[in-house]
Order: C-alpha cells, then structure tokens, then sequence
C-alpha cells in the first residue's frame, strides 16, 4: 500500500515536456532497442563512444510521460561519462535523478537501464568483445 | 504553459455537479441534516420526504415506480447489488451467468469471483463497433441460465448496446436482465418499461449529480438480497443511514435531465460530429473506435499509429485539454500492479491488436462544452501529435520503409 | 404549536454539519470535480490530493498510519467490510466469532447471516450498566474463533466499553478485533494505537462531517478481501469512484474533533449533568439507563415509568425539542413489519423489562447545544410527562394501589 | 414497498394533541381492556350503554401517537350512536376517519377494533347476554 502515486515530479515533466537529446545519432556505435509496443513502452538507444567514453547519447521513445522523461535522464546522465561509469548507473539512479517516479512506473527506469545493457553489449559485440570486464 | 485555458472533455469519468443540483443539496448539510430514521421528529421527517421526493424524479426519469428505485453508493455498488444481490436470493435459478467482454470490472470482476464459486459465465464478444449480438445472447442461454448483464453504453469507445433487443430475448426465456446504465442514464433517453429490463445501474456523478450516490432499478416482483447487513433502509436491500445530500443531488440531476435532454444530446451531437471530421482531416494516423452511429453523444474515442496513449493526455493536459485514455474510473494506478498497465480489455475486445491499444484516447464531452473548445482541441492536436511522432522510434521506422502497423 | 424553537438533542442519529466541514467541500462538486482515477489529467490529479489529505486528517484523529484508512459510503459498510472482509480472506481462522448483544444491526444482522452460513456466534451478555466484561470475552474465545466485534460506545444508552482490555485479551489469543467506532470516533479520544484494535469503524455523519461517507481503520498486516468488486479503488478494498466531497469533508471533520475535542467534551459533560440532574429532580418516576460514568459526553438516556416512548418524543417535537426513542438510525420503520416494533434489543439486554422498554428516551447533545436548551427542556418535561401520565391507564392503575411496577 | 410513513396526518396530530374523550367513566357498564404494554400499546376504553345506545365513551391508553390518536377518534365515533352501529366499526373505519395511517401502525386501528369488541362483550356478559345479535 502506498500512497504516493502521480501527479510526476517537476524534473519529469520538464524532461517530458522538453527531452534532452531526442534524435537519433547517425553514426552510433552502440545502440540498444528495448521494450515493444504491447507492453506499452518502447525504447532506443543510440551511443556514440569513442575511447571507452560515451561522447554522445540520444534516444527515441514510444511510451508513457515517465518512459519518455527516463530516456532523457538516462542520455543526460551517460553523455561524457566512461563506460565504466556508464555500466554502474542502475535504474534506481535514473529514477533518482528524476526526483523518483510513481512506483507502477518504476518498470519505465528499468527499460531505461535495459536499454543501457543492450546498448553497452552492441558495443562489445561490434568491438570484438574487448569492452568487457 | 501558456494559457490558463481549462477544457474538461473527460465527462466519461465525471462531470460537474450542476449549480442547481448542487443549490437544491446545500440545505441538507447544515440545516435539514436529520436522519430519516429519526421518523418522530422533524428533521426526520423531512429527511424522509426528500428522500421520497428524489426517489420519484429518478423514477421519473427512467419512467419506472417510485418504489423500484434503491439508491447506493455508486454504480459500482449497484452493479454488485444488481448482480449478486439476485443470485443470492434466487439460488435456484442457475449457476450459469451472461455478461460481455466489454463490462466495466464492478462486472467483470464479479464475474471471475463467482466462476470461483462455481459459476459458469460465459463472455459474449462484441463486434468491431463494440456491439453485443442480440442472437449471439439466444446462443448463450442455457436451461441454467441466472442472469444477463450488459452495459447499456461503453464509457471507452462510447458504444450503446441493443438494449430492448435483448431485453426481448431474456423475457422469452425467463432470465433476469441487468443493463449496466452508469453512463447512458441521464446522458440518453431510458424508459425501463420500454426497454423491459429487470435492472438497471444509475450513476449521478455521470450525469451531473455527486459523486458517492447511485441507485438500482429493480423491477417490481424481483427479489434480490442486500449484498450487507444492517438496518434495513431502502425497502431492506440497502442499509446504513441514506446519504441524504447526495440523494437530493441525483433527484434533481435526474429531473433536470429529463427536461434537457432532448436539447444537451442535441448540442452534443453538434460537437461530437465537429470534432469527429475535424480530426479525421487534420491526423493522418487516425483510427476510430466504437459505433459510428450507436454511439453516446459527444463521445468521441480513437488511437494514433505510432505514439502512445498517456504522452498524449499528459501533452494535452499541459495545453489545458483533459480527456481520457480508456475508461478513467475503471481502474485504479495507485498501488496497482504492472497487470493493470497491459492493454485495455474492452479494446482488445473491438479487435484492435493488443501493440496498438496503449495509444487510445476517449474524448467525451459535456452540457457545457463549446464549439469554441473543440475548435481549440482540433488546432492544437496536429502539433501535439507531430511531437511525439518525432520521438518515436515507431514512425521512425516507418519512415524507414518498416511500417509495423502494416503487415 | 407555540414557538418556532428548534433544539435539536438527537446528535447520535446525525449531526449537522460544521460550516468549515461544509465550507471545505464546497469546491469538489463543482470546480474540483475530477475522478482520482484520472491520474492524467489535472483534475483527476487535484481529486487524488484530496484524498490523500484527508486521508492524513483521519489517521490523526486515530492515530493510525495514512494507508491503514480505506473509505466506505457509511458506518454500516465499514462493518460489514471488517467483518465479512476478514472471514472472506480468512477462511482458515475458524468459524466461530464474538460479538455483545448490544451491537448494531449491521453487527447483529450479519451475525445472523454468519450463522445460516455455518458460523457459530457467541453473544456476549452486558451488565446493568451495559458494559461487556472483558474475562466473559476470554472465556468465550475458543480454539476456532476467528474475530470478536464490539462497539466502541452504544447509541441508545451511551456507554463506553472497555476496549483496551478486550483488545489486550483479543491480541494474547490472536484474535482478530474489530471496533465499532460509529458513534464514538470524533466524539471521544481513540487511539488505535494505544487501544490496540485490529479494525474500527468510522462515521462521518456523527461528528459533524457528512452523511454518505465512512470509513474503516484496518491495521497494517491484516488482510480483508472486499465486500464487493469493481476497479480496485481504496487499495483495492473498497471500489467504486471515490465520493470526493464526502472524504474532504470526513477529513476536515476529523481535523476539528482532533483540535477541538477537548473543549468540546468539557462542554458536553456540562451539559450532561445538569440535564440527568434535573430529570432525577423534576420527574419523578425517572430511570436512567447505560452506564452513570463510562458513558458519551452529553448523553442521558432513561424511561419512565407508565409512560410510552413514542409519545413523550412526539409531544417533546411539538414543543421544538427532538430526540430519539432508542437508536434512530438503527432501524428503518418504513416498511418493515411488526417485529421491529418489538422492545429494544438493547434495553433488554441491559436488564429493562420488555414491558417497559417502549418508555425510553435518548437525548444526545451536540458541541452547539447551550445551557439554556436544556433548561428549556427540564422546563417542558413535567407538564409533559405529566399529560401522558393522565392519559395512562398504567398510571390509573397505580393510583389505585396495583402498580404494574412493583412486583 | 411502500413509500408513504410517517409522518402522521394532521388528524392523527390533532387527536394526539388534542385527546377527545380523554378519562374514565365511572358508572361505566362495559370496559374494553386490550393490550399490554410489552407490545407498546394498552388501551382501555370505557362506554356508558343506555337502551342500545352508546351515551358516552372515554379512554386511557398507554402507546404511541397513533394509539392514542385512534383510542380518540374511536370514542367520537362511538359517541351516540346504536350498539348495531357501534358493531360495524371496523379499524379501517377508525384509521379512514384518521385520514390514514403509516402501514406499521395499522396495528393500533386494530387495537382500537379490539378494545371495542371487548368492550361490548363486557356489555354482553353484565346485561345476561342479551345484548347480541
Ligand atoms: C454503533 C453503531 N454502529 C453502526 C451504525 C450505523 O451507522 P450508519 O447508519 O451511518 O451506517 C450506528 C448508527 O447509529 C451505530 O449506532
Ligand atoms: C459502464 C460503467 N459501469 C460502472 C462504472 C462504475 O462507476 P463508479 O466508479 O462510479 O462506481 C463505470 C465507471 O466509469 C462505468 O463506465
């Protein structure tokens, strides 16, 4: 039982309203597709990295308010960081970032770190493997 | 976010209480709150006679007796009273009951808890306009038959059942019929009599009265049990002290309808068809769901290929327009599970695939909209919709050449 | 009919409610009209605030945590929700249950209904002053008991029962124990926490909220299933779109008696001693019932002997003063039959001869209630009593040396 | 089902308010004594018979409004008029000439009927009998 459900928390209807890097990189080296429509939500995830740093992060989005807004959060959050860095981002720091979500839209940041995962082993397997720990 | 503009366009889920139904409900919160019970003395006495009084203009309105209305908390609880309250007190009428797939879940729900106790139901489909088959109701009816239950209009996709049609055939075979009236009545013409139904869901908040009342037609000579025990208020079928406010608000609400309908359905038309055309020329992705023609006044419902139902509310309600996806009250995100995030059942059930029903929307307008409103809707939704075409991964697809709506 | 005077002394049948309660709820029936379940939009959004607020103001007043309150449509829901909805979702615990002869008939009734279901009752006896003792609760708990229920404060004879213990009693065997709080909650301090109860029922009509609203306190950990199905509102618990004005009122209520309690209670135990002391003085052949200390703050409830209860409170009416013969809001004489003309469950139950329990009075003063009232009402009460005393062939009879009385 | 209750008629609040006929008769020659208080209603009514004719008539009565309401309207009716008469009155006639009364107090008009019947019984038995048809 809990009692805290919508309305969303400013930061994620800025982040819906105004989604930073929305787009699609032409010349990703990583990109990670999750969720599908039936599920309602659907996620992609286009990286550019370059010396095990991610340089670029953009997303496209087929969902909810909070599907939209996390994709926004999570490229915000990867843009300039190290894989290293990137491989620790959870979905409980996208969602954290975001100044929390409504716990039935928690499965949104969990997309959103999926496509994170598939983003990050896209990159491994069109390096050869050799971005792995 | 721009202007102030307010356009409430979810009367599907509520709607205001009319200033003169809310006028007549002031008295009997601080003057005349007398309990009816208190049958000696005045402020019971007058309790009651309002009481009496509401009970008349609802009957009024659905041309029943007086004394075949009970009123309840909420259609809800009227759907439950009409359902289980009739299978309590008729065991011996059958374990076998009729509902369609497209029910609200106070009908639905019931209908899984009785299968637990071994009722057998059997879940009518509805074709791609929603409706219900009146010979697919023949097919069903077994010797075993309890009862059939059948929304008399579906607050989603707006759709209004065959209602008499089917009345005809549970009175050939002597099964009870309840219609699910939660929307339709007050918003549409009902005449019980003329439809010769058994039961009947009434819903104030729907039609302009308060919230926390509705009531139940019950056809004199049928016998149901209350669904809980108490002191034996309205005829025994419904006990705890009568919201008295709240029924002097759905009396008046009821007596108001029954003089305007005829010009609100009008008006509602006018709207409905406006916005009807106009999206249908301005939204290349467009779907309609529902009866074209069958269909609640003012009620307009549809999903967009590509986008997604709630960015498109929540894009909306930022620009000042609230409507609704899917049905509003039928169901609660609070605390629910990820279950209740799976696609609508009502439009599964019309046959749009499961992928495309998160992107359904319900616009149902009031008394009170405005051509003037609508106009605005129509002007904004092609920018709205380009938006949130841009961020999907779906129309960039599409663009590609890899249309997933076309197979 | 002389003059205009209006004393209102029937608070344990309803109470007006408080023009900040109203003031608060004013705004939810026309502007604020939206469905919490409409979570997308503004409106849905403001209702849901509401909710929760008020559902904050209630867990104060109790001292329960916020999402341990789910609301219902009135007192009489929430106690058959915290019966039936334990032993629904509890069949294991057993299939026998406690409840006192003095509870209301949304106890009694669904006691009744339990039984033909297979169930055993026990029914706990009271003594004279109508208290429940707490060993006869422990020794009727057996192997099977599933739930004990006892109201919090009975309406026709005021008195407040030993809740502490009983529930100290319930907890060491592990039994479920519901409260009714109906008429108790708002009025008097409870604690859910420090009473340490697993269910209580609340009534909003009975301390100055609105009718058609209630709610149950239902400790964390305890599991209920619903009374009835539909959208899953209120946690699942209770469905049905949410009486919005009605919670924001119950809130508000709710807030005042947590403030005001104090002085409100001062006041009434004022009051409630200058009337019982001025009844014993004028009217001579007075007999008070319920308990003389553990009782409700400005209740005084009595009969007299040779005289009938019906007509004291119809002459009292006409002299402006209203009251209830036993409980007003326990029954419903409309319609029913002549059994509910029998004498009060309650007043036998208490030891008053069947033959005299027709003569009994409940006076229940409000927070508005002056001393002068009561004056006014000491004032009419001999000439009063002494008509119907003429009209008496019971009384004739005495004066001849037959007292019907003394035995 | 019925929706008609209280509250009473003025008829019925004016011979509550107003009781005609209100006591006792002391050289009364036939007493009607029914009821009984557990029931919540005990009436006694008294009639003074002269030569077939019913001279006077008074009442007592322990009961509700309807009860004593009846308990009046009945000795009006009862006043001067023939033992015949007298016989014909039925509870439907008291409760008619009450305008009405609420369904759940039709039991007082039957008191009233009982309360005469009785009294002419009395009437029967002291005169030998040969009061009857
Ligand atoms: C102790 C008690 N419980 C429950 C109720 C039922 O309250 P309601 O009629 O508001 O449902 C009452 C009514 O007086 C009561 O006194
Ligand atoms: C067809 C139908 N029946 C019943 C209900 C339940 O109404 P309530 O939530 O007011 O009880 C709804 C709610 O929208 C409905 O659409």
């Amino acid at each position: 039982m809990t009692d805290k459900a919508f309305p969303y928390s400013e930061k994620v209807m800025d982040h819906f309203m105004n989604p930073r890097n929305m787009g699609e990189i032409d010349d990703a080296n990583a990109i990670g597709d999750v969720g599908n429509p039936a599920c309602g939500d659907m996620m992609r995830l286009y990286l550019k990295i370059e010396e095990d740093k991610i340089v670029d992060a953009k997303f496209k989005t087929f969902g909810c308010g909070a599907a939209i807004a996390t994709s926004s959060m999570l490229t915000e959050l990867l843009k300039g960081i190290s894989l290293e860095e990137a491989r620790a981002i959870s979905n409980k720091a996208v969602a954290e970032a975001l100044d929390g979500l409504p716990p039935v839209k928690i499965h949104c940041s969990v997309m959103a770190e999926e496509a994170l995962a598939a983003a990050l082993k896209d990159y491994e397997a069109r390096s050869g493997g050799n971005g792995s720990n | 976010m721009g202007d102030d503009r307010k356009i409430y366009f979810d009367h599907q889920a509520s709607t205001p209480v009319d200033p003169r139904v809310f006028e007549a409900m002031i008295p009997y919160f601080q003057e005349r709150f007398g309990n009816p019970s208190s049958h000696i003395h005045t402020e019971g006495v007058r309790a009651n006679q309002a009481l009496d009084a509401a009970r008349g203009q609802v009957a009024e309105l659905v041309n029943s007796e007086t004394d075949e209305i009970i009123f309840t908390s909420c259609a809800t609880e009227s759907n439950n009273l009409g359902l289980r309250g009739f299978l309590k007190a008729n065991p011996d009428k059958g374990r076998h009951i009729i509902i369609s797939e497209i029910e609200h879940y106070s009908i639905l729900n019931q209908a899984l808890k009785l299968k637990d106790e071994g009722y057998e139901v059997s879940t009518l489909k509805v074709a791609e306009g929603g409706l219900i088959d009146p010979e697919a109701v023949e097919n069903a009816i077994r010797e075993d038959t309890a009862l059939i239950s059948v929304n008399l209009a579906n607050s989603e996709i707006g759709t209004i059942q065959p209602i008499k049609e089917i009345a005809e055939i549970a009175e050939k075979h002597g099964v009870f019929f309840h219609a699910d009236g939660a929307i339709a009545v007050g918003n549409i013409p009902i005449d019980v009599k003329e439809l010769g139904i058994d039961a009947l869901t009434i819903s104030a908040h729907n039609f302009y009265g308060p919230k926390g009342i509705g009531a139940l037609y019950l056809r004199g000579g049928n016998n149901i049990s209350p669904i809980f025990e108490g002191g034996f208020q309205e005829y025994g079928m419904r006990s705890g002290t009568e919201n008295v406010p709240g029924i002097v608000g759905l009396g008046v609400a009821a007596e108001l309808a029954s003089i305007e309908m005829p010009k609100r359905i009008e008006h509602l038309q006018k709207l409905g068809k406006m916005l009807w055309k106009g999206l249908e020329e301005e939204i290349e992705y467009i779907n309609f769901t529902g009866h074209p023609i069958q269909r609640l006044p003012g009620h307009i419902s549809f999903w967009i290929r590509y986008i997604e139902g709630e960015s498109l509310l929540l894009m909306l309600n930022i620009k000042g327009v609230m409507a609704a996806s899917g049905s509003a009250c039928s169901s609660n995100l609070k605390g629910a599970d990820e279950e209740d995030l799976a696609a609508s059942h009502v439009l599964t059930a019309i046959g749009v695939p499961a992928e495309f029903c998160s992107g359904s929307l319900t616009v149902s307008m009031g008394k009170d909209n405005t051509e003037e409103e609508v106009r605005y809707l129509l002007d904004i939704m092609p920018e709205v919709v380009e938006k949130l075409l841009m961020m999907s991964p779906l129309y960039a697809d599409k663009l590609r050449g890899k249309d997933p709506y076309s197979k």
